[in-house]
């Protein structure tokens, strides 16, 4: 009988449980003011559609947003930003639109592509370029108060060799922008040694963005608190009661930070939305105000409602990773990695399916120091030669290579696969994996990925990073003619540049497939366009602004 | 208590016999289906069983052919204790014990053939093939079917046709005992004569034992030697069936033969005036109390001790009746009719 | 003995004779077939891409179009097809086999056993199955068959929730007992006679089943965890399709229509193998038919004539005659019973005078003068007037009489209000009153209980209380003991008895049983294929019998009277009551009939009998002048085949 | 009756556990890693074998299984793999948007679907037909291509409803109700289908009861047969039903968010089934079982509240 009781009380408690938690989430918001009436009133209750762009406010069903009043931006982002944690040092360039609102950064990159200081107010290298030096705004304070001071950017990049921080891998050890040491001279100043002799020119541009990026006392100290709130001193603060991980972001102004005029929303909201078709569909019934970023399929239908923006530098590759052939044989030899490259009919891919781009096979953007044109004239399309080069080390019939993908192949993989079984018989198999982890780690295992790529604006640093010494070479392979001009060409020699580029195709390292855009979808009623921060191809979310 | 005659052992002998239904704590509680019931079937007797729904009638039937199991009690057939026969046992007794059931639209599988469902059961004892078909044949000629409904299935058959092929699927096996639940009750007034006369005829040709269950007092009397008065589980009366159904010695027997109208319309008269001076309550959902009479609730002769103990079973002129007050029941009682 | 029925076995199964079943057996089959052997016949295969005609509408060279790659979506949909058909069939083998053996087991075993998988299939129902098998995949990997079987399992609990009180019912079944006793063992019980006599809910929930299968398998493929590619699946397709759609709506069509069409024909199978429903189909009152009846035409005699019924017919429309120019009269305060056995067209008379026939059954012709009004063909909107106030009736289940969801206070001061126009609490006090009247000592508890709390005399006795709210002045009564006790009967005969004394009603009672006519009847009719055969008074009629029927009726009866012996054998009539419609000419009775001679067959008048009956006997005088009694059978004569023969 | 509510209780907990122990066992089935998960790309398999140690993966599994199930009951379900968030406050957030898509598609499906059987059960030959007709047709489309037809015409053609997100109940019922919309109707036409076919059959089945024929014989309006007497009876078959719909719909759901971009469960469930978030999935699973276990309990009381047999007891 006492047992029953006692599971009795159980229950009760696990109904109470499920009640409250079920009613808490939906009513958390009542807490806050119900201002948003005011909104509804500049606004209309009206459903999408006739928003005259009056007061340039998010769309209708965005507008009911929980908000304190003024202006909402709502953008629809294809993948959850801040997955893991709110760290912005832990993500690379293209996550940083979520973060730059939360975090101030050392510098930025603006809409005209340049990187100009942001929270510094002045910086200087010296001669030898082996040091920076730079001055902070004295400004600048966290919620708790503690200032963001020269110490605090010491903190920050003494970081640098933690696993997770993945955007501060380019100042580790033997990469690109090695850090020798980080010297406070006083409050508000601190230099950066280098640990290149050569010294690193342009320095400041390391220091950008999200790897510029400052987090506040405690993420310094200890990274895992930034796993459930952000620590920024930026000029949005996240509503974490309004906000639903993985779904929904609500981001409100922050008034007190040193340049919230700036910003014109007051509200900012992020919806999550993977479905590509969801995401264009958001924009353009009125629910987004901006979509990032709208895949080829749904290029025509927001083109055609001129609701499409789109900015270069992005290219497409089919990556070697087997460059010792220890997974399959043929990769082996490079005469392999050429004949797949010039059995692939760009031309037809690019016409079919990615109108719009420019065949490629090489790794840096046209618009990019290093881009030669001959390349392209090299490699073209031409199967019976691929052939041949294959019969000369004996892959006359062919052979399989797997490209693991996440739950389906894109179209451009499936007309890869089609073109190499007809032209060389080379079977392109696509076991599938249900989740980023297995996908993740199929670099260890497979021969190749396919990808598009957004190099930003020191592609250089790219081939330092992931392609000679990250994932895309875990077997560490070793190649005189890249390691030889690696280190010019990170310094910006245009020569160097041109010889890695001509290094990572001859290769075989890099089968390039065409050169595409970035493509974010908007309202044009809304908002009056979006600022693409140059070939970086990531949003500058500081200037989107509304329309009239 | 009683030995049988050694060389000559009745067909049928029930001891004690309890059933309840369900299992556990809760089917402890309630009151059993079966309570103590006690009789003997000797071979080429009708043994009536009668009573109200309820009174667990059926269930000592189905206890009888391994349908129910027994909560306690034992039942001898021929002598041999089948209470708790295995099935491998049973496919043998049940060739000697045989069954007959109310309803003859449910009791015959309607996919399958009459001809293969007498040859199933032929089959089990080993008799297969034309020999099986032969007997099936012959079977049915002896309750007046004609041959060729061998190869028919049973919704051809009337209401009562089917009767005589769930008889006849009985008589398959040569039995010498036969179950028969309530086998005319579902029938026309006309075919259930039929069926009845079918039953004597086959008794006397073949020397069958039946248990004999049914509700109809008047049907009962037809076809029984003797009968077996049954109410909430336990036997009220027993004795020669012309003893109990016209001079009944237990107050339930008295209700329950009053109660059965006959259509002569001067003789009724009479019988209804004899019954509305019984004064017999209603029954009650409530279940009685186990210590006393069940039929205490509803007797006009119930006393104190009526509802404390529980009347045992004692032999009054040709009858054994349960009843405490069974001296007054006949004399006494009922009053004349004013 | 009566001629055997001719065979009605058919070589092509019932559901097959339905448009869904050929279509949903055909499409099943075509698309199966099809997708196997797909890769033979297929124009294209599913990878050969033409990235020039890609996202295109149907042509003559694709003739379902292509996908955002140029592939050919004709051989892709019907490649598709392979995967979810043969998987979704696998999950419905796993599903029947853990389910079927519990549901046999536990409706076999019953008591606990049953109660422990009952409880086991409920918990294992109530989880939420998507959810599950995303939690599988994710656990597991996408590995469609694993997953599969996991749904299997999850769907055995539903089957089992649905099929056990189907196998509970099949072991119900008679034969079922049968073969126990007869020794046969548990599980050839099961499969000769359990899992047959489920064959068709069993066939109904595969197919169900099945096409839910379908779906999820392309529900799943549609999230991303299908076949990989090349290898096409319709909800990959689909959702490849969505992600076109503003480019080529089109891209919608064929893997949509094919899965669609495709789960239809599972659905529509399921639906041919379930047959109709065996639910009558309900029509509303107004639609009835009604009649032009003959005038009311004032009967003589009009002294305190309630009802004058005349030449009434009853047929079923389309088909046979059920009662066949039935005339009878019924006096203020009498109580006539309507005898015969069953399918003479008791039933169907006595509710006609209420004009509650069931659908699709009408009054023809003739005419029912109930108080001097004709009340035969009657619209809807004026019998509606009758009923409950003027004439009021019982039926033969009482405990399926009352409504289970109400309460006996509702349903008694619900029709109170009505007809007498009172309050709330009035009502209430007159439904006590009425309990009170019908013989219920505890009348305040009885009416606060709901049916399933009361005894059937119990219910009964509320039933004639609710016949009595509307104060009635005639009350028909069909067979309203029959399904009662002995004892209990009894009861209820008295209280009628009692009621017809105190208020004045006439009752008219239809029942199989001589012995209850006998005991509160005053006038007798006596009913056989739809005609009465005899009617007069009761003493009349069942003392001294004139129709041959009526005489068999009273000697097959076993109820002899007290102290006279039992006969050897009882009068018992061969064969059974002819069908409606296969009546022969003449007297109906006549092949039945102990006397029949040649004039029995043609048509003959009513012969008038007794003092103011009739017999509808052509040889009536002759019978009466030779004396003659229904022969009991002899001993022995149903032993004889020969005697069967007509 | 409280016997009654206790036993139901009693069984919901065990379905509880059922979930969560069938969850547990899935994951635990297969050489999983959780550590590999959470560390993604590039970590050594020395790094992830110590993450699965400081993650107690490596203990035995009864110990894990008792320390889970220990937690469950707590509903903690500890840490995302992925977003290292809790897995709790994570779902919390997320219950009132699944709740709402799968109460509100039950209500309409409920109301649609009823009104759709009593107008087939009582409208004769023909209109049975064509409620026939549509239910099993609505039965046969999949939710997941209606919706994205749906979708095509009314948010992008038409620009009628929002073709996606979720605006919470809290910022204005009409919002909430608009956004929900066409994923409610996406979700319910099924639903509805099988309610009709239910009460259709439920009503013909009670109009053919012999109370009906009581009823009429004391001159019971016919509107009252129908609708008072024949409803309720039906309604029971169609309250019992609306649970098994219930249960359906909310896994409905799943493909339904994915496809609206609603954050709800579901949108959970198909996050942590592509990226391994094993207790996303197990949290996911139990919160899941947990909404479902206390819609019956509230269906099973209505049923208890429509029939006395059952109120009674």
């Amino acid at each position: 009988m006492k047992q029953s009781s006692r599971l009795l009380r159980l229950l009760a408690v696990l109904l109470a449980l499920v009640l409250v938690t079920a009613a808490c989430g939906d009513n958390d918001d009542d807490a806050s003011p119900g201002a948003g009436d005011s909104v509804a009133d500049s606004g209309d209750a009206a459903p999408s559609g006739d928003d005259s762009g009056d007061s340039g406010d998010a769309a209708p069903s965005g507008d009911a947003a929980p908000s304190s009043g003024g202006l909402t931006l709502t953008v629809a982002l294809e993948s959850d930003y801040s997955p893991a944690t709110y760290n912005p040092q832990a993500y690379a360039l293209s996550q940083f639109p979520f973060h730059s609102l939360l975090y101030d950064s050392l510098f930025v990159t603006t809409s005209d592509g340049e990187i100009v200081p942001n929270i510094v107010t002045e910086f200087a290298t010296n001669e030898e370029a082996t040091q920076l030096t730079f001055s902070l705004r004295e400004d600048l304070v966290f919620d708790d108060g503690s200032p963001l001071d020269a110490e605090l950017v010491k903190a920050n990049l003494d970081r640098r060799l933690e696993e997770d921080l993945r955007s501060y891998s380019l100042f580790g050890e033997g990469q690109e922008g090695e850090i020798a040491d980080v010297v406070v001279n006083g409050p508000y100043e601190v230099t950066i040694h280098w640990a290149f002799e050569q010294g690193i020119a342009n320095g400041h541009e390391f220091l950008a963005d999200n790897v510029g990026a400052i987090v506040g006392p405690n993420g310094a100290a200890d990274s895992t608190t930034l796993e459930t709130a952000p620590e920024g001193s930026g000029p949005y603060r996240l509503d974490l009661d309004a906000s639903t991980r993985g779904a929904t972001y609500v981001l409100r102004k922050w008034a007190d930070h040193w340049n919230a005029d700036a910003y014109a929303y007051d509200t900012i909201i992020f919806n999550i939305i993977t479905d590509a078709q969801a995401r264009a569909n958001a924009v353009l019934s009125g629910e987004a105000d901006l979509a990032i970023k709208i895949e080829p399929n749904q290029i025509n239908q927001l083109e055609s409602e001129g609701a499409l923006a789109k900015i270069g530098g992005t290219v497409a590759a089919v990556n070697v990773l087997d460059k010792t052939g220890e997974r399959v044989p043929a990769f082996g030899f490079v005469e392999t990695r050429h004949a797949l490259s010039l059995a692939i009919d760009r031309q037809t891919i690019v016409d079919a399916l990615r109108p719009g781009a420019r065949p490629t096979v090489q790794y840096f953007p046209e618009q990019a120091v290093g881009f030669d044109p001959t390349l392209n004239e090299r490699y073209a399309y031409d199967p019976d030669r691929a052939r041949e080069l294959l019969a000369s080390v004996g892959l006359e019939d062919g052979f399989e290579v797997d490209k693991v993908v996440l739950g389906e192949p894109t179209d451009v993989e499936l007309a890869i696969q089609r073109m190499w079984q007809e032209e060389l018989g080379v079977t392109l198999n696509f076991p599938a994996v249900t989740n980023t982890g297995e996908l993740f780690a199929s670099v260890n295992t497979t021969a190749i990925i396919i990808n598009e790529w957004g190099l930003g604006l020191r592609p250089a640093g790219f081939v330092a990073g992931p392609v000679t010494s990250g994932f895309m070479n875990t077997q560490g392979a070793e190649s005189e003619a890249i390691s030889s001009v690696l280190g010019p060409a990170l310094g910006g020699n245009p020569e160097a540049l041109v010889a890695l580029n001509n290094a990572l195709v001859d290769e075989g390292w890099w089968i390039g497939l065409y050169e595409t855009f970035t493509y974010a979808g908007y309202n044009p009623d809304s908002i009056q366009g979006v600022p693409f921060g140059g070939i970086s191809g990531i949003v500058v979310m500081a200037d989107v602004e509304p329309v009239g | 208590m009683t030995t049988t005659v050694q060389s000559n052992p009745p067909a049928i002998e029930v001891r004690d016999l309890v059933v309840r239904y369900g299992g556990g704590r809760r089917a402890m509680k309630t009151p059993p289906a079966v309570d103590g019931v006690c009789f003997d079937i000797a071979p080429g007797e009708t043994l009536g069983l009668v009573g109200e729904s309820g009174s667990g009638k059926s269930t000592i039937g189905k206890a009888l052919l391994g349908l129910q199991p027994p909560t306690e009690g034992t039942i001898w057939l021929h002598g041999k204790d089948v209470t708790t026969a295995s099935l491998k046992e049973r496919r043998t007794l049940a060739s000697e014990l045989r069954v007959v059931f109310q309803d003859p639209y449910s009791s015959l599988n309607p996919a399958r053939r009459i001809g293969q469902t007498l040859a199933e059961s032929l089959r089990l004892i080993g008799i297969k093939g034309d020999a099986a078909r032969a007997r099936a044949i012959t079977t049915l000629e002896s309750v007046g079917l004609p041959s060729d409904s061998i190869d028919r299935f049973p919704s051809q058959f009337s209401g009562g046709q089917r009767q005589r092929i769930a008889i006849a699927r009985a008589l398959v096996r040569d039995p010498n005992v036969l179950v028969l639940d309530e086998p005319v009750s579902a029938l026309d007034l006309s075919t259930q004569a039929q069926v009845l006369n079918l039953l004597a005829d086959l008794r006397d040709e073949h020397k069958l034992a039946y248990l004999f269950i049914a509700h109809d007092l008047g049907v009962v009397r037809f076809l029984a030697h003797r009968v077996v008065v049954l109410y909430r589980g336990q036997v009220m009366e027993s004795g020669p069936v012309e003893d109990v159904t016209s001079r009944p010695r237990h107050p339930y027997s008295v209700a329950l033969t009053a109660a059965a109208p006959v259509p002569r319309p001067a003789e009724q008269i009479d019988r209804r005036a004899h019954r509305e001076a019984l004064s017999v309550g209603s029954a009650s959902t409530a279940p009685p109390d186990p210590k006393g009479c069940p039929f205490a609730s509803r007797c006009p002769l119930a006393d104190g001790q009526c509802h404390a103990e529980r009347p045992m079973l004692r032999l009054i002129g040709g009858q054994r009746v349960a009843c405490h007050h069974a001296e007054q029941v006949g004399v006494t009682w009922p009053p004349p009719p004013n | 003995m009566s001629s055997i029925r001719q065979a009605k076995h058919q070589r092509i199964p019932a559901f097959l004779r339905s448009w869904g079943g050929v279509f949903g057996a055909g499409w099943l089959i075509i698309m199966f077939l099809a997708s196997i052997t797909a890769r033979w016949w297929r124009p294209y295969d599913v990878a050969e891409q033409d990235l020039i005609a890609r996202l295109q509408g149907p042509s003559s060279e694709y003739w379902l179009g292509t996908d955002a790659v140029g592939r050919d979506l004709f051989s892709r949909v019907f490649t598709a097809g392979a995967l979810p058909l043969q998987a979704s069939a696998v999950m419905v083998l796993v599903a029947f086999g853990i389910g079927l053996p519990l549901i046999l087991i536990a409706a076999e075993r019953g008591g606990r056993v049953e109660e422990a998988i009952g409880r086991f299939a409920e918990t294992i129902m109530s989880l939420p199955s998507t959810v599950i098998l995303l939690a599988a995949i994710g656990a597991i990997g996408n590995r469609i068959y694993p997953v599969m079987m996991i749904f299997g399992l999850l769907v055995s609990a539903a089957l089992y929730r649905i099929l056990i009180g189907v196998a509970k019912s099949s072991r119900q079944h008679l034969y079922i007992d049968a073969a126990r006793v007869d020794g046969m063992g548990s599980i050839r019980v099961n499969l000769a006679h359990v899992l047959p006599s489920m064959a068709r809910p069993i066939a109904v929930q595969a197919a169900i089943v099945y096409a839910i299968g379908l779906l999820i398998i392309n529900g799943l493929a549609f999230l991303g965890f299908g076949p990989g590619e090349p290898q096409p699946s319709w909800g990959f397709m689909i959702k490849d399709a969505s992600d076109n759609i503003f480019n080529s709506p089109w891209m919608m069509v064929p893997p949509g229509v094919a899965l669609s069409l495709t789960v239809m024909a599972a659905n529509a199978l399921a639906d041919a193998l379930a047959g109709p429903l065996g639910i009558p189909e309900y029509t509303p009152p107004k639609r009835r038919r009604t009649i032009s009846a003959s005038p009311a035409q004032q009967s003589e005699g009009t002294d305190n004539l309630a009802l004058s019924v005349r030449d009434l017919s009853v047929v079923v429309e389309g088909g046979p005659t059920l009662v066949s120019g039935i005339s009878f009269d019924l006096r203020q305060g009498e109580v006539m019973g309507l005898v015969g056995e069953s399918g003479c067209g008791k039933t169907m008379t006595a509710r006609s005078l209420l004009g509650l026939l069931p659908a699709g059954v009408e009054v023809s012709s003739g005419s029912i003068i109930w108080q001097g009004r004709q009340i035969a063909g009657l619209p809807e909107r004026d019998t509606i007037k009758i009923r409950g106030r003027e004439i009021a009736m019982i039926s033969q289940e009482p405990m399926v009489a009352l409504d289970p969801l109400f309460s006996v206070k509702s349903q008694l001061t619900r029709p109170l209000r009505r007809f007498r126009g009172v309050g709330r609490r009035e009502a209430r006090r007159i439904a006590l009153e009425l309990l009170r009247q019908v013989g219920i000592v505890d009348a305040e508890r009885v009416l606060r209980c709901y049916p399933h709390q009361l005894s059937g005399g119990m219910a009964q006795r509320v039933a004639i209380a609710l016949a009595l709210t509307g104060s009635p002045k005639l009350l028909i009564a069909d067979e309203p003991t029959t399904a009662l006790d002995v004892t209990v009967q009894a009861e209820i005969l008295s209280l009628l008895r009692a009621l017809v004394a105190e208020t004045g009603m006439s009752v008219l009672l239809v029942s199989h049983d001589l012995g209850v006519v006998a005991d509160i009847c005053d006038r007798i009719a006596v009913m056989y294929s739809g005609q009465v055969v005899e009617a007069g008074t009761v003493a009349e009629v069942l003392e001294d019998p004139y129709h041959p029927y009526t005489m068999a009726l009273l000697g097959a009866n076993p109820h002899v009277a007290d102290d006279a012996p039992e006969p050897e054998r009882l009068a018992a009539i061969s064969g059974s009551v002819p069908p409606p419609g296969n009546w022969p000419e003449g007297c109906r009775f006549a092949d039945r009939c102990q006397f029949a001679a040649s004039e029995c067959s043609v048509a003959f008048e009513p012969e008038p009998a007794h003092v103011d009956g009739m017999s509808l006997c052509i040889r009536t005088g002759e019978l009466r002048r030779t004396g003659a009694q229904w022969a009991p059978e002899h001993r022995g004569a149903e032993l004889a085949v020969e005697s069967e023969a007509p | 009756m409280p016997l009654y509510i206790a036993k139901r209780l009693a069984i919901g907990v065990g379905t509880i556990w059922a979930a969560f122990t069938l969850t547990f066992l899935l994951v635990h089935s297969t050489d999983n890693s959780p550590g590999a998960v959470r560390l993604g790309m590039g970590a050594t398999p020395e790094e992830v074998e110590v993450e699965n140690e400081r993650l107690g993966w490596n203990r035995p599994l009864l110990t894990q299984y008792a320390d889970d199930l220990g937690k469950m009951v707590r509903f903690d379900f500890g840490q995302s793999l992925i977003n290292r968030g809790d897995v709790r406050d994570q779902l919390s957030d997320r219950l009132p948007v699944t709740a709402s898509i799968s109460v509100l598609a039950t209500l309409l499906a409920g109301i649609v679907g009823t009104a759709l059987g009593v107008v087939a059960a009582v409208r004769g030959r023909g209109t049975a037909k064509a409620v026939n007709a549509f239910s099993g047709f609505s039965l046969s489309i999949p939710s997941f291509w209606l919706g994205v037809v749906l979708v095509y015409f009314f948010a992008i053609r038409l620009d009628l409803l929002p073709a996606t997100g979720y605006s919470r109940f809290s910022e204005g019922v009409g919002s909430w109700l608009q956004s929900l919309a066409l994923p409610v109707i996406t979700l319910a036409i099924g639903g509805a289908a099988v309610v009709a076919r239910m009460a259709a059959s439920g009503m013909r089945e009670a109009l053919a009861r012999e109370y009906i024929t009581t009823l009429r014989a004391i001159g019971t309006p016919e509107w009252r047969i129908r609708y008072i007497h024949a409803l309720r009876a039906a309604s029971l078959p169609v309250v019992g039903a609306l649970g098994v719909q219930f249960i359906v719909l909310f896994g409905g759901s799943v493909i339904i968010e994915n496809l609206f971009a609603l954050p709800g469960i579901g949108q959970a469930a198909l996050f942590g089934a592509t990226g391994n978030d094993f207790p996303i999935l197990i949290g996911v699973v139990v919160m899941s079982t947990a909404v479902v276990v206390i819609t019956n309990l509230v269906l099973d009381l209505l049923t208890a509240v429509l029939d006395p047999k059952l109120r009674t007891r």
